[in-house]
């Protein structure tokens, strides 16, 4: 047997408290599958031992909440009986270094999330960060990447509807790779973890265990160095297509009552997902791994227990069910065995060839897994730019060219023609959009999804940025015309334990919940990926924030695109100029600097609410939110969709390259027909929501005053073209 | 020069494709079978390369383009 | 009149043809499964899209040695219509039914995006009020649509009126430019011998509504279902 | 007994694949290059079968499944 040396535990990832805890727990010296349960138990990845005391500040409740974070994935009420349920993931290392499979498989766990509730998944979402794109792994991995998502979802049959990708240095060795599912269920048919009932047979389906991706949940929680690459790490492999049979098995199952508690194997594979059930339901278990179905030989249970094989599930059956279950699995032709059985000790016994390989307390191991408030120190706010610390462009025209083409305003047509975005027959706002929109199958209703995070301005104020991903989910669905509803979150930073990164994540979550409390709009689940860094550089913070809606009525939604020419264009919510971190600064002047602009939260509400209220009122021809690039991008992405021109006049106040690029919050661009403007100008007065008249629609251009006329096709080339010309640049290693 | 190039999913690595060919066969009768594995022959003229560089070159191929090593093997043959 | 729609582990627009063909045919088509020998009376088979068994060692294969297939081929060939879309196509080269085979489109890459596609020729059965030469829109989703068949073949296809739709632009434009995945002489859709079976890679289960971005896919449910009833 | 079977697509059939490797390989400044073609190996178990009716069952195997012969060309080798 092995000896537990300093050295093994260290490999471990545990700490010298840590593993003097565990000899507490337990009372003697673990065996090595048993340090390997805590091990992965105790990653950051399954404990969530540093971000744990700041999550529990966010709000989770609202009447429509039916389950908040804590489960597979948030629930909420979407009306007439059905639920709404979803979750974003992280698979950022797997993903950096096998960006096919990596993201593939990063498909997959949040897939499995979802329907592993009783959800049948109906729309996914992705948002991914690159490094810069002369990085010389860029291409490889944005190709990689992209490839592998679609590959996944395409074969499982769910429309890919919507997602965000940037580029910034800052991601250079460290990639993020975030996916969401939303999935429909019946409200009276949702499924828990929770094990329960002694005796009850312990039910393993899916794929068989193999030697994958053993130390995944501590790979992913550990900082990269150099030579990541070299060591190989086990990374796991796809197979969408057990995956998609897997789906409707379990489907088929959950139609019959047969089922007490169900929990998918994600990270820390059979470990974390008997341990989290046993744990919900204040149970033993016992496990007899001889019947674990693999796929290799001599298989120790130590790998059995670790392994991350995909496509595998893990259920508590009613007593005498067994049998209508198999059946069902067996008709899909997926692997199926009786695995063990609930106890009542509170233990984890795990017996193999005859011996007991492991007897653990489950709940002091799932509970008492450390708890860090690690040190933190607050990122000051700097002081913002205003027209006057931004020069004025030679040529307004030419720059916004030059916007419209750059990284991260660039079109994304490119990634989302790879994804399957219509299959299921009810997405009906696709990817180009403020939200992608699916139908819910048979009904009038649809849920609106997006997807958002600025970095940028993460970095540079943590609480201003944490707000305003929060902010930014809920204009994007408002302009759909959608009712925002609740959020998922992806929490990406750096090493937490050094204070000024672990002071980003606290200022993010704290502007997150201020955002969350004053719109109604709770966090239901999510995820957190630390350590995303690289010899000492971490990226950007990155609260990606996934937003739902809903849309009581299809016919009513909204979409951004002009509908033709002579319609009044106008803004609403003010523009002061806030130049700071703008893409404008950084694309035209290559500088990072200033504060984010200023959130104000009761103005988002206000205005937002006014938007929506516009919409269903049947007042509005087009609406996007003002986001990255300011009025003009917004302008000149909705002229591009309706291909439609704009006449414009920005007004005196502010320069023009100022009002035309500048970053406010808490705006929508909206078109109105000629004849219903006097009627919306009266309904903002009353609402008292500042509504400014900017243009007309019409012709092939756009033309702001006398200060800039470019062609539509300028404009388009110069948007569609980025990406593709930049994935086709040769020299690429790896395609 | 001609070189083929016989890339296999390293040991251990979860195989679907071989996977389902497998169950494909046993479909259609032939239940002995087992153990399949997918793998990819890539095949390519070296145009004006002396025998001496061709090893050295065609590795160099496999690790930056050809083969994932992350969970590929690959095999060099030359010929000619 | 009856459909019947064929599911395979993998399929996944079965739910998108049965509801197009809903809509036209004002009842329910019977959904067949992979594993059954027999198919019930039926005028009309339909072989829906998705990846039949993940599309693993070539997209259709593995299907098309599935029970249900013999049934679908001994039908065909009895001349039972049968609308073979986009995965069905592939599985519908791979039985033989349709000549040629369809290999990885020449970009490499998986493409969904909504296609203008020409209409070759007058098969009442499957186009109807589709005029010769019309442009019509369906959207393609599919990674390996590029359509090959060897000189010969493709001779014969054009010769007897075989091919049915050809990759164009909205202006009738047909030409390397509108070739969106390398197929030969642009081929989107093709019939047998007997006409009495199309396949195609673009889905016009697809566009059946002006809430989905078009109405093409219902016209030709329409056409379909009105010539076969 | 084991067997390998070698797919490889037809004289004057486009491969996509290959020329996608072959412009990729340029691109990496592998400029000399050519005639870059890809195919597939699959390698298998035949169980208990004797040496005798390998040849004849895994040639079955190949027409039924394993190969397209509209296309595609395949050869078998039997190992043990
Ligand atoms: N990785 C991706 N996958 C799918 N769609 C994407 C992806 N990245 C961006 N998109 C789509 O591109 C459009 C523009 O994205 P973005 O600029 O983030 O929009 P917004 O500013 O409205 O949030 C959106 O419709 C979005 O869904
Ligand atoms: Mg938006």
């Amino acid at each position: 047997m092995t000896e537990i040396t300093k050295e093994i535990v260290a490999e471990h990832g545990l700490s010298e408290s840590e593993y003097e805890l565990a000899l507490e727990i337990l009372g003697r010296t673990p065996n090595l599958t048993e340090l390997g349960i805590f091990s992965v138990m105790w990653s950051e990845h399954c404990s969530y031992k540093s971000s744990k005391k700041w999550l529990k500040t966010l709000p989770t409740e609202a009447p429509w909440v039916i389950c908040g974070p804590g489960e597979n994935a948030g629930v909420i009420d979407i009306g007439d009986g059905q639920a709404a349920i979803f979750k974003m993931e992280s698979h950022n290392h797997p993903s950096y270094i096998e960006p096919y499979q990596g993201a593939a498989t990063g498909v997959g766990g949040i897939l499995r999330d979802v329907f592993t509730m009783g959800a049948r998944p109906i729309a996914n979402m992705n948002a991914l960060r690159f490094g810069r794109p002369d990085h010389p792994k860029t291409r490889h991995l944005v190709s990689g990447v992209v490839a592998g998502i679609g590959g996944y979802g395409n074969c499982m049959g769910i429309p890919t509807v919507g997602g965000e990708t940037n580029f910034h240095e800052s991601y250079d060795g460290n990639i993020l790779v975030n996916a969401m599912t939303v999935g429909l269920a019946d409200t009276d048919n949702i499924f828990y973890s929770a094990a329960a009932g002694v005796g009850n047979p312990v039910v393993y389906v899916g794929s068989k265990t193999g030697r994958d991706g053993i130390h995944g949940a501590t790979m992913a929680s550990a900082e990269f160095d150099d030579d990541s690459e070299e060591k190989r790490p086990t990374v796991q492999v796809g197979d969408p297509f057990t995956e998609k049979l897997l789906l409707e098995a379990c489907l088929e199952l959950m139609a019959t009552d047969a089922i007490v508690a169900i929990q998918d194997m994600g990270a820390a594979g059979l470990t974390s997902s008997s341990f989290e059930m046993a744990d919900k339901g204040g149970v033993g278990i016992q496990l007899d791994l001889d019947n674990v179905p693999m796929r290799e030989e001599g298989m120790t249970p130590y790998e059995i227990m670790l392994s991350e094989s995909q496509e595998r599930m893990l259920m508590i059956l009613k007593p005498g069910r067994e049998e209508e279950a198999r059946a069902i699995f067996h008709k899909w032709e997926l692997d199926f065995a009786i695995i063990g059985k609930v106890t009542d000790t509170g233990r984890m016994v795990l017996t193999m060839h005859g011996d007991t390989v492991a007897d653990l307390p489950v709940a002091p191991l799932a509970d008492s897994a450390p708890e860090y408030d690690r040190p933190w120190v607050p990122t000051e706010r700097p002081a913002p730019l205003g027209a006057d610390d931004v020069a004025a462009p030679a040529d307004l025209g030419a720059t916004l060219v030059q916007m419209m083409g750059s990284a991260n305003i660039a079109s994304r047509k490119w990634i989302w023609e790879q994804y399957d975005h219509m299959v299921m027959g009810d997405t009906i706002q696709r990817p180009g959009g403020d939200a992608g929109v699916v139908r819910i199958h048979g009904t009038d209703k649809a849920l609106a999804v997006t997807t958002d995070c600025t970095p940028r301005y993460c970095y540079a104020h943590p609480e201003t940025g944490g707000a305003q991903a929060v902010v930014e989910t809920w204009r994007n669905l408002t302009a759909t015309g959608a009712k925002p509803l609740a959020i998922t979150d992806c929490m990406n930073f750096g090493n937490p334990q050094r204070p000024e990164i672990m002071g980003q994540f606290v200022g993010c979550i704290n502007g997150m919940r201020e955002a969350c409390v004053a719109l109604d709009y709770p966090v239901v689940s999510g995820n957190v990926s630390l350590y995303n860094e690289t010899n000492g550089t971490g990226i950007f913070p990155t609260p990606a924030i996934g937003g739902v809606g809903l849309l009581e009525k299809s016919e009513q939604m909204m979409t951004l695109a002009f509908k033709g020419a002579g319609e009044t264009i106008m803004v609403v919510g003010e523009t002061t100029g806030e130049m700071g971190q703008t893409i404008y600064l950084k694309e035209i002047e290559g500088r990072e600097e200033g504060a984010p602009p200023a959130i104000d939260l009761a103005k988002e509400r206000l205005n937002g609410d006014f938007v929506r209220s516009l919409i269903h009122g049947g007042d509005v021809t087009a609406c996007h939110d003002i986001a990255d690039g300011g009025l003009l991008v917004a302008i000149s992405e909705m002229a591009l969709a309706g291909n439609v021109g704009a006449d414009l006049d920005l007004g005196e106040a502010l320069p023009a390259h100022v009002a035309a690029f500048a970053e406010d919050q808490a705006r929508y661009v909206i078109t109105v027909s000629a004849d219903n403007v006097e009627a919306v100008t009266e309904k903002a007065k009353n609402a008292n929501v500042p509504l400014q008249i900017v243009g007309t629609t019409g012709h092939n251009e756009i033309k702001v005053g006398k200060s800039a006329s470019v062609s539509l096709h300028d404009i388009r080339s110069a948007h569609t073209n980025w990406l593709p010309g930049l994935m086709a640049a040769p020299g690429s290693d790896k395609e | 020069m001609k070189a083929r190039v016989t890339i296999s999913l390293k040991n251990g690595v979860l195989d679907p494709q071989g996977k389902a060919i497998e169950h494909a066969l046993h479909g259609l009768g032939f239940e002995g079978v087992g153990d399949v594995r997918q793998g990819k022959v890539i095949e390519l003229d070296l145009g004006d390369i002396s025998k001496e560089d061709a090893p050295a070159t065609v590795d160099k191929m496999c690790t930056q383009l050809l083969a994932n090593t992350v969970i590929e093997n690959y095999a060099i043959e030359l010929l000619d | 009149m009856k459909a019947a729609v064929i599911v395979f582990p993998g399929s996944n627009c079965d739910r998108d043809m049965k509801v197009a063909i809903e809509q036209s045919m004002g009842s329910t088509p019977a959904m067949v499964w992979h594993g059954d020998s027999e198919l019930p009376e039926t005028d009309l088979i339909a072989i829906p899209g998705g990846f039949s068994y993940g599309d693993y060692l070539r997209c259709g294969a593995i299907a098309g040695n599935s029970p249900i297939m013999r049934e679908v081929v001994k039908k065909a060939s009895e001349g039972v219509p049968v609308l073979a879309v986009c995965n069905g196509f592939q599985i519908a080269t791979e039985t033989g039914m349709l000549p040629g085979a369809l290999l990885r489109n020449a970009n490499q890459k998986f493409i969904c995006k909504d296609v203008d596609l020409q209409v070759v020729g007058r098969n009442e059965r499957f186009v109807g009020e589709f005029e010769n030469g019309q442009i019509v829109r369906f959207p393609v989703a599919h990674h390996d649509g590029n359509f090959y068949a060897d000189d010969e073949t493709l001779a014969r296809l054009e010769g007897e009126g075989q091919v049915a739709f050809r990759y164009a632009d909205s202006d009738g434009n047909v030409n390397d430019a509108t070739n969106i995945n390398g197929s030969r002489n642009n081929i989107a859709g093709i019939y047998n011998e007997a006409g009495n079976i199309l396949g195609l890679m673009p889905h016009p289960e697809r566009l059946i509504s002006e809430q989905l971005g078009g109405t093409d896919g219902k016209i030709f449910f329409d056409n379909l279902i009105n010539s076969l009833s």
